[in-house]
């Protein structure tokens, strides 16, 4: 993949998602707030560095945007405004855009299901993990 | 009116003033002149009517250097700007004799002309003791009436009140006047776009002579030299060439009277070209009420003025931007 | 018109390399007045002065323009020169083409153009320049430090030693400072107080020395050489020459409840107190809000206990105006709230505390009598967590954006003073880095790793979650490792910035001290000329002007104690001769320009005009050089026109709009 | 003279005081953060010494902004000479509008001398207002340009 | 005093209870909650892209509908709350945004974000008053009680402005408004995991079982939340500690006497 669109897929990450991941001093706290840690292959605050070195194709490719709660612990403490948590969202965004790619699609709802669940659950659900 | 004289010639005969500033009949019914009267006989010249709305006090600042006090009739909104100049000391109370005189709106022959009315030969209904409803105009081609209020200047319209703020003696009844509202003008211009404010100003100030008829009627505008005169700015007047040098010189001439202003209309009513000067003053004015506070110049002679002024949380010149 | 001399310079690479100074005196000479333009490597050295002199003397000179740096850099430098040549010094105009020009834009021909457009408005100005003669005035032969810590006492003595009197004031009731909480100092372990105290006592004896304890600055006015200062002294409701302090009427006191603010309100204090033993002076104060007798009238123990008789309730604030040539301030710092950061549970635990409240637990005197123990059950701790960085170093808005720079080395010596006391305890520390320019500070920093195992891990705690045993779970991240890390701990101590002490922001504006946004004093350069403030007179000692640690606390103080005293050691100042002038002639007396003077240098007198033949008596604005700081504010305040300002005149700086507007 | 085919770069005036802005802008300087050049700046020892006088007469000329920098309302060197500056520049700015002139060609904005970014990024964002709005021609004497 | 009250999906289906109970409660403290017409669902999640608008019309719709009533808006649910929060936020502060879902709108008047959101619970604390609240109790619970505050109520503080968001105390306060004894635990503020427990129920599981081991380990007896999500998640806890879950609206009914009534 040339330069240019690397710069490009970085550029609209930040955009997306708001975050400013320049700002980053490498402290990890959001790594040390961060629930999902044990979960997560690509952890928070490389999340940041990653963004920073352009590699966003990895963040697409990372089994984090499923284990990432949105719960915003790391964008609340981050002591550099730095918002962790949307480069999270803002990759997921990206690659559920992409054709074919949603990370939940109506068939694979029945056997998630249980009487139990709430209607938001679902409509959020499908508000992240699909277009 | 006639008590008026009276009066006069009593204060003069007793000593208490060595002459008298009034105002004296003109060539026309309609335009009598402010003027000095320094005996009973001259005073058989002097009127006080409804075309009377030469502002005195400014005459006072040369009047102080006179011996002896002078008597000055001044109307309420005289009154302001009386005071305003004692607080700059351009006036000696001392030297003043003050009977606030009543007034029931003062008149211009413009308004009437304005109606149509033409070959005006002379104009009855001004007076005092006049019931101030409508006013009888003989002229070339017959009589016309017109009524009192439609012939006011501007500034009686939105008048101050009927008090005096200062005075030795009150004579004459007052009438209430006021009728709109002060900042409507103001406010309509506000609310034009940028463009139509533009073309609104630069109609009005490319009538600008710069005869300097505002300059020197001004009871503010008082400066020994102004600036606008002075190589200190390297600003003196050139030539009429474009409007910019206008609009340069009303802003800093409003600039310069902000917060000693007292409205007192003199700007508008002199103005040959019919500018509505007075819409700078009065947009400082709003502008001070707003933000600052109300205030009115002249309303007493200790009082600091808000551009000599401050508060620690005054609000920040990009509220201009941010009010939209 | 003038014959204007214009010397364009180099500065090496720093003008040259982005200006074409070639072109620059090629456009000036062109301009009207100017006789002579040339450029030079260096204008600021002695051979570029040495060219501007014979210029000056060889082509006759009547105003010259140096477009060079800032004027706030060598505007003086070349005034000399001038001054030297012959030539009035305040015909010269400076042409900022370096930290204006040069240095902010990139292309070449653009920051050439701009170059020409700011001589052509320097000489525009110069043209208009009239020679000014400076005034002079006295200067007042002593010195006020405001804070009475380790910066302000070193600064003091320093002062007083020179043979000048120095005041200090302190606003709590003894001298000390910060320091005197600190129970060792790094990077040599010294006991802090017995290295503070001596000095203490140095200052309290000193003859040239008054101290004002208990007291606050409650007005200046003045400038430099001559200010003055009304110095509150708050009620002590002692009375300083009677008192023994012998400290019976602490013990007796029955209102025991106030949180001590010298122990970090660990521990309570009496009403009537002194807030440590070693306080100087060491004479109580009453704490009127808590004591009993002024909240109910009743009780009066401490009287009736007293031998000496120095109970005085009736005792009221006393105000001492007094005259200072120089002031330095010395106000210190603390510690950011941290509760603001409860992810670190420091309000919810009793066992999450700050390093300061640390070094009075240390501490022999301090509320556990220097004994490591947990506040909340007073047991003896196994594991402690040190945590970096809380409120240091943050751009969000709790905390402060800058390095508190000391939290690395104190918590060095914290960590290795408790492992080297109680080799049981285990101590972790999480850093983002650890920070340690400083004589023999990265030696220390290794010391508390090699010798005394102290763990270091790399990365920030989340959060820590007090647990129903008592104990704390810290929540951290290993970033070598990148773990999370799980770790139980019996106390956590926080590393809190540090933040200049509230008061600062009420000092600085009394003095016209320029300050910055977190509330530090601003220095008038920040390399060359680091202990004054731009704010003529007023000297800038510790840690409010900037985070800094003990040896440099102290350097600092020295420095600007000479800086004081070489304003002291004259006897007269020249004053700035850039006054506000009135133009009797042209003078309404209306005495708008006096209503806003803030140095009430306007008065106005009645008196004879010749206007053109014209003979009057008139009231006329007259303006004190003496007093007149040169601000301006009178100059618009004047509708005439009748009030101008040398050096600052209306002509001059509509010519300077002229000239770049050409 | 034609601006159509040119891009338009504006002339600019910045006042600032001597002990605050002044010392900003060198800050901004000898930290090396860019802004346009069009900004030129004029010392004055303090906001209060700015006469509307001096900002009518730089739109005169063919300024197309003036912005004016003081200390912090608080940390005025003379104490309160900002105070009145900030008033004055209030009504003057409030005056433009209500004669037409475009919102944001005049501004005030209080850097203290240690604030080098603050300058920096203000003048670029002030250069790129002025830009936006284009030549100043409602306050320009037309027998200025050359 | 009417409200403007944004029901939310989920209190129209699963959560019954909380919504029944909030709008009886309402009476008897002297307020009205006038549901807004034609509410559409907020989506349940804010959206998680700078750059979309479609997704946040539903909130800026109900927002509108209450500036144009001249009322406050309030919500229930901490999903709703949180979603439509930070859109007002959105609207008044980020002109981008503002200008783009305007144009879709079609308003009469531009909306700029003049409504102001509220929680029931800032109702109670800000409106009503706690104090006020507690002289109405006529049943006191004086059961310990911890309050489970998950993510959304609290987070981004600088735009929900709820509660400090580390240490909050206002379920707390309501908690002893209405005669039950707090029971603060470290895990009342982190996330529970509602937004991942359709697909990752195992992880959700460990999450909400470390919250009720917390609450328990330090007393409580049972847990109060305002979020169906967490509602649902927090059921799914197989701990040995689990404690049972209740709508604050619930206890808050109990409370007052209304609970059987309702």
């Amino acid at each position: 993949m040339s330069g240019h669109l690397h710069e490009d897929m970085k550029s609209r990450v930040i955009d997306i998602s708001g975050a400013s991941p320049h700002k980053c001093m490498k402290c990890g706290k959001c790594s040390a707030s961060c629930p999902s840690f044990d979960e997560m292959d690509i952890k928070p605050h490389q999340f940041v560095s990653y963004v920073n070195n352009g590699d966003i194709e990895a963040l697409m490719a990372s089994k984090s945007l499923g284990k990432c709660l949105s719960c915003f612990a790391c964008v609340e403490r981050c002591p550099r405004d730095v918002k962790p948590g949307k480069i999270v969202d803002a990759a997921r965004q990206m690659l559920i855009r992409q054709q074919g790619q949603a990370m939940l699609t109506p068939e694979d709802v029945p056997e998630l299901l249980d009487p139990e669940v709430p209607q938001q659950l679902l409509m959020s659900a499908f508000r992240r993990y699909s277009r | 009116m006639q008590e008026l004289v009276n009066r006069a010639k009593e204060l003069l005969a007793d000593g208490t003033v060595s002459r008298v500033l009034g105002w004296k009949a003109g060539d026309m019914s309609y335009n009598p002149e402010p003027a000095y009267f320094n005996s009973a006989e001259e005073l058989e010249n002097f009127v006080y009517d409804g075309f009377c709305g030469a502002n005195l006090s400014k005459y006072m600042i040369e009047a102080s250097k006179l011996e002896g006090k002078t008597l000055v009739f001044l109307k309420p909104c005289d009154t302001y700007s009386f005071n305003q100049l004692i607080k700059e000391h351009r006036v000696d109370r001392e030297k003043a004799y003050i009977i606030g005189v009543g007034c029931k709106g003062k008149l211009s022959v413009e308004n009437i002309k304005a109606q149509g009315i033409k070959g005006i030969e002379s104009i009855e209904g001004a007076g005092m003791n006049d019931g101030c409803d409508t006013l009888t105009i003989k002229t070339l081609y017959g009589d016309k009436t017109c009524s009192y209020n439609d012939a006011m200047l501007e500034r009686c319209h939105v008048c101050k009140g009927k008090e005096h703020q200062i005075s030795d003696e009150v004579m004459l009844e007052s009438r209430d006047t006021k009728d709109a509202e002060r900042f409507a003008q103001v406010e309509a211009i506000e609310a034009m776009t940028p463009e139509e404010k533009f073309a609104f100003f630069q109609k009005e100030l490319s009538k600008c002579i710069r005869c300097n008829a505002c300059r020197n009627v001004c009871p503010a505008c008082s400066c020994r030299k102004c600036v606008f005169d002075s190589t200190k700015y390297d600003t003196a007047q050139k030539a009429n060439v474009t409007s910019f040098e206008e609009k340069m010189f009303h802003i800093i001439r409003a600039f310069h009277v902000a917060g000693r202003c007292t409205d007192c209309g003199e700007c508008s009513r002199v103005c040959p070209q019919g500018i509505p000067l007075h819409l700078f003053n009065r947009k400082f004015i709003k502008d001070i009420d707003t933000f600052y506070g109300e205030f009115q110049a002249g309303e007493d002679t200790e009082s600091r003025g808000p551009l000599t002024n401050f508060t620690f949380d005054d609000v920040e010149p990009s509220i201009v931007g941010e009010r939209g | 018109m003038q014959r204007v001399g214009v010397f364009v310079c180099h500065c090496g690479s720093n003008i040259a390399a982005t200006v074409d100074v070639k072109k620059v005196v090629e456009m000036v000479s062109l301009e009207p007045g100017v006789v002579h333009a040339e450029d030079y490597q260096y204008m600021c050295s002695e051979a570029g002065q040495a060219r501007i002199d014979a210029a000056i003397k060889e082509k006759g000179l009547t105003g010259i323009v140096v477009c060079s740096c800032s004027p706030r850099m060598h505007e003086a430098t070349f005034r000399k020169a001038a001054e030297r040549a012959g030539l009035n010094p305040y015909m010269v105009e400076i042409a900022n083409i370096r930290e204006h020009c040069s240095w902010i834009h990139k292309d070449m021909e653009e920051a050439t153009k701009k170059a020409v457009v700011l001589a052509r408005a320097a000489i525009a100005k110069v043209n208009l320049n009239a020679p000014l003669q400076p005034g002079e005035s006295l200067v007042t032969k002593r010195a006020l430090v405001i804070g009475g810590g380790i910066a302000g006492i070193q600064t003091a003595i320093d002062i007083a030693d020179a043979g000048y009197e120095v005041d200090i004031v302190e606003k709590t009731p003894s001298i000390g400072g910060r320091m005197s909480q600190l129970d060792k100092t790094f990077p040599t372990l010294d006991c802090s107080a017995c290295i503070l105290t001596p000095k203490m006592v140095e200052a309290a004896a000193h003859e040239k020395i008054t101290i004002y304890t208990y007291s606050e600055v409650d007005k200046v006015t003045g400038f430099v050489g001559d200010f003055t200062v009304d110095i509150r002294k708050k009620a002590r409701s002692i009375d300083m020459n009677k008192c023994t302090g012998c400290g019976v009427c602490q013990e007796k006191c029955p209102s025991k409840k106030t949180p001590s603010e010298f122990n970090r309100g660990l521990n309570t204090r009496s009403a009537i107190y002194t807030p440590f033993a070693q306080a100087i002076p060491n004479v109580p104060v009453i704490d009127r809000d808590a004591c009993i007798k002024f909240k109910t009238g009743k009780c009066g123990i401490c009287e009736k206990v007293c031998q000496a008789g120095a109970i005085d309730y009736e005792q009221k604030d006393e105000i001492v105006t007094q005259k200072y040539g120089a002031i330095v301030v010395a106000t210190g710092f603390d510690v950011i709230k941290v509760d603001q950061y409860e992810e670190y549970a420091y309000s919810q635990s009793k066992d999450v505390i700050t390093s300061l409240e640390l070094e009075r637990i240390m501490n022999a005197a301090g509320p556990t009598k220097g004994h490591l123990e947990r506040l909340s059950d007073g047991k003896h701790p196994k594991e402690m967590v040190f945590i970096q960085c809380v409120g240091s170093r943050c751009s969000d808005d709790k905390g402060k954006s800058y390095c508190s720079k000391i939290c690395c080395m104190y918590t060095a010596k914290h960590a290795m003073l408790i492992r080297d006391k109680y080799p049981d305890v285990n101590v972790t520390v999480f850093y983002i880095d650890v920070r340690t320019p400083g004589k023999n500070f990265d030696e220390f920093y290794r010391r508390a790793v090699e010798d005394y195992g102290v763990n270091y891990i790399k990365g920030q705690v989340g959060k820590v979650a007090p647990q129903p045993d008592g104990s704390l779970l810290v929540q951290g991240v290993d970033l070598i490792d990148n773990k999370q890390i799980l770790k139980k701990a019996d106390m956590v101590v926080l590393a809190a910035a540090i933040e200049p002490e509230k008061d600062v922001r009420r000092i600085a504006t009394m003095l016209t001290a320029s300050i910055d946004t977190n509330n530090f004093l601003t220095e008038s350069h920040a390399k060359l000329r680091p202990v004054e403030s731009p704010t003529a007179g007023v000297f800038l000692s510790g840690v409010c002007q900037g985070p800094k640690d003990i040896p440099e606390t102290v350097a600092q103080a020295g420095a600007a104690a000479v800086k004081a005293i070489g304003l002291l050691a004259k006897d007269k100042l020249l004053t700035n001769p850039c006054t506000a002038k009135a133009d009797e002639l042209m003078c309404n007396g209306c005495s708008t320009c006096a209503n806003v003077c803030p140095y009430g240098a306007i008065t106005y007198e009645t008196k004879e005009i010749n206007d053109h033949g014209i003979r009057e008596t008139r009231r006329v604005a007259s303006v004190n050089n003496a007093l007149c700081q040169g601000c301006g504010a009178c100059t618009v305040a004047c509708p005439s026109g009748a009030m101008d300002l040398q050096g600052f005149s209306n002509r001059q700086i509509l010519a300077e709009v002229d000239a770049i507007c050409r | 003279m034609s601006i159509e085919n040119e891009t338009f770069r504006p002339k600019i005036v910045a006042f600032c005081c001597n002990w605050c802005s002044y010392a900003g802008a060198d800050l901004a300087g000898s930290s090396r953060l860019v802004y346009p050049a069009d900004v030129k700046i004029i010392r004055v020892p303090c906001s209060c010494r700015v006469n509307p006088m001096f900002i009518l007469r730089a739109f005169e000329k063919g300024a197309d902004g003036v912005i004016m920098c003081g200390c912090h309302p608080g940390d005025c060197h003379y104490s309160t000479g900002n105070y009145y500056a900030r008033r004055r520049m209030t009504l003057l700015f409030s005056m433009l509008d209500f004669i037409g002139v475009e919102n944001g060609r005049t501004r005030v904005e209080w850097v203290s001398a240690a604030e080098g970014v603050k300058f920096s990024t203000t003048m670029n964002e002030f250069v790129e207002k002025i830009t936006s709005l284009g030549p100043n021609v409602r306050l320009e004497d037309l027998r200025c340009r050359n | 005093m009417v409200y403007s009250y944004y029901p939310g999906c989920t209190l129209k289906t699963k959560a019954k209870d909380l919504d029944r109970y909030a709008k009886e409660c309402a009476k008897a403290l002297g307020f009205e909650l006038e549901e807004i017409e034609n509410w559409q669902c907020c989506g349940g999640v804010y959206p998680l892209g700078t750059d979309e608008i479609a997704s946040k019309l539903s909130s800026v719709r109900a927002l509108n509908e209450a500036k144009v009533k001249g009322q406050d808006l309030v919500t229930v649910c901490s999903a709703c709350h949180h979603v439509i929060k930070r859109t007002n936020d959105d609207m008044k502060n980020v002109e981008d945004i503002r200008t783009r879902a305007n144009n879709y709108m079609e308003l009469e008047e531009p909306y700029a974000g003049e409504t102001t959101v509220l929680h029931y619970l800032e109702v109670l604390r800000d409106r009503v008053g706690f104090d006020v609240l507690k002289e109405k109790v006529v049943k006191p619970l004086g059961r310990k009680i911890g309050a489970y505050y998950g993510c959304l109520l609290l987070r981004p503080s600088k735009i929900v402005q709820f509660d400090n968001p580390e240490n909050p105390t206002i379920i707390e306060d309501f908690i002893k408004a209405i005669g039950g004894e707090p029971v603060i635990y470290p895990y009342r503020n982190e996330c529970c995991g509602g937004y991942v427990s359709l697909k990752e129920k195992e992880m959700a599981g460990k999450m909400v079982d470390r919250i009720m081991d917390s609450a328990a380990g330090m007393g409580a007896e049972e847990l109060i939340t305002a979020c169906p999500l967490c509602m649902y998640n927090l059921n799914k806890s197989e701990s040995a500690n689990k404690l049972p879950v209740y709508y604050f609206t619930e206890l808050l009914a109990e409370a007052l006497g209304l609970k059987e009534e309702v």
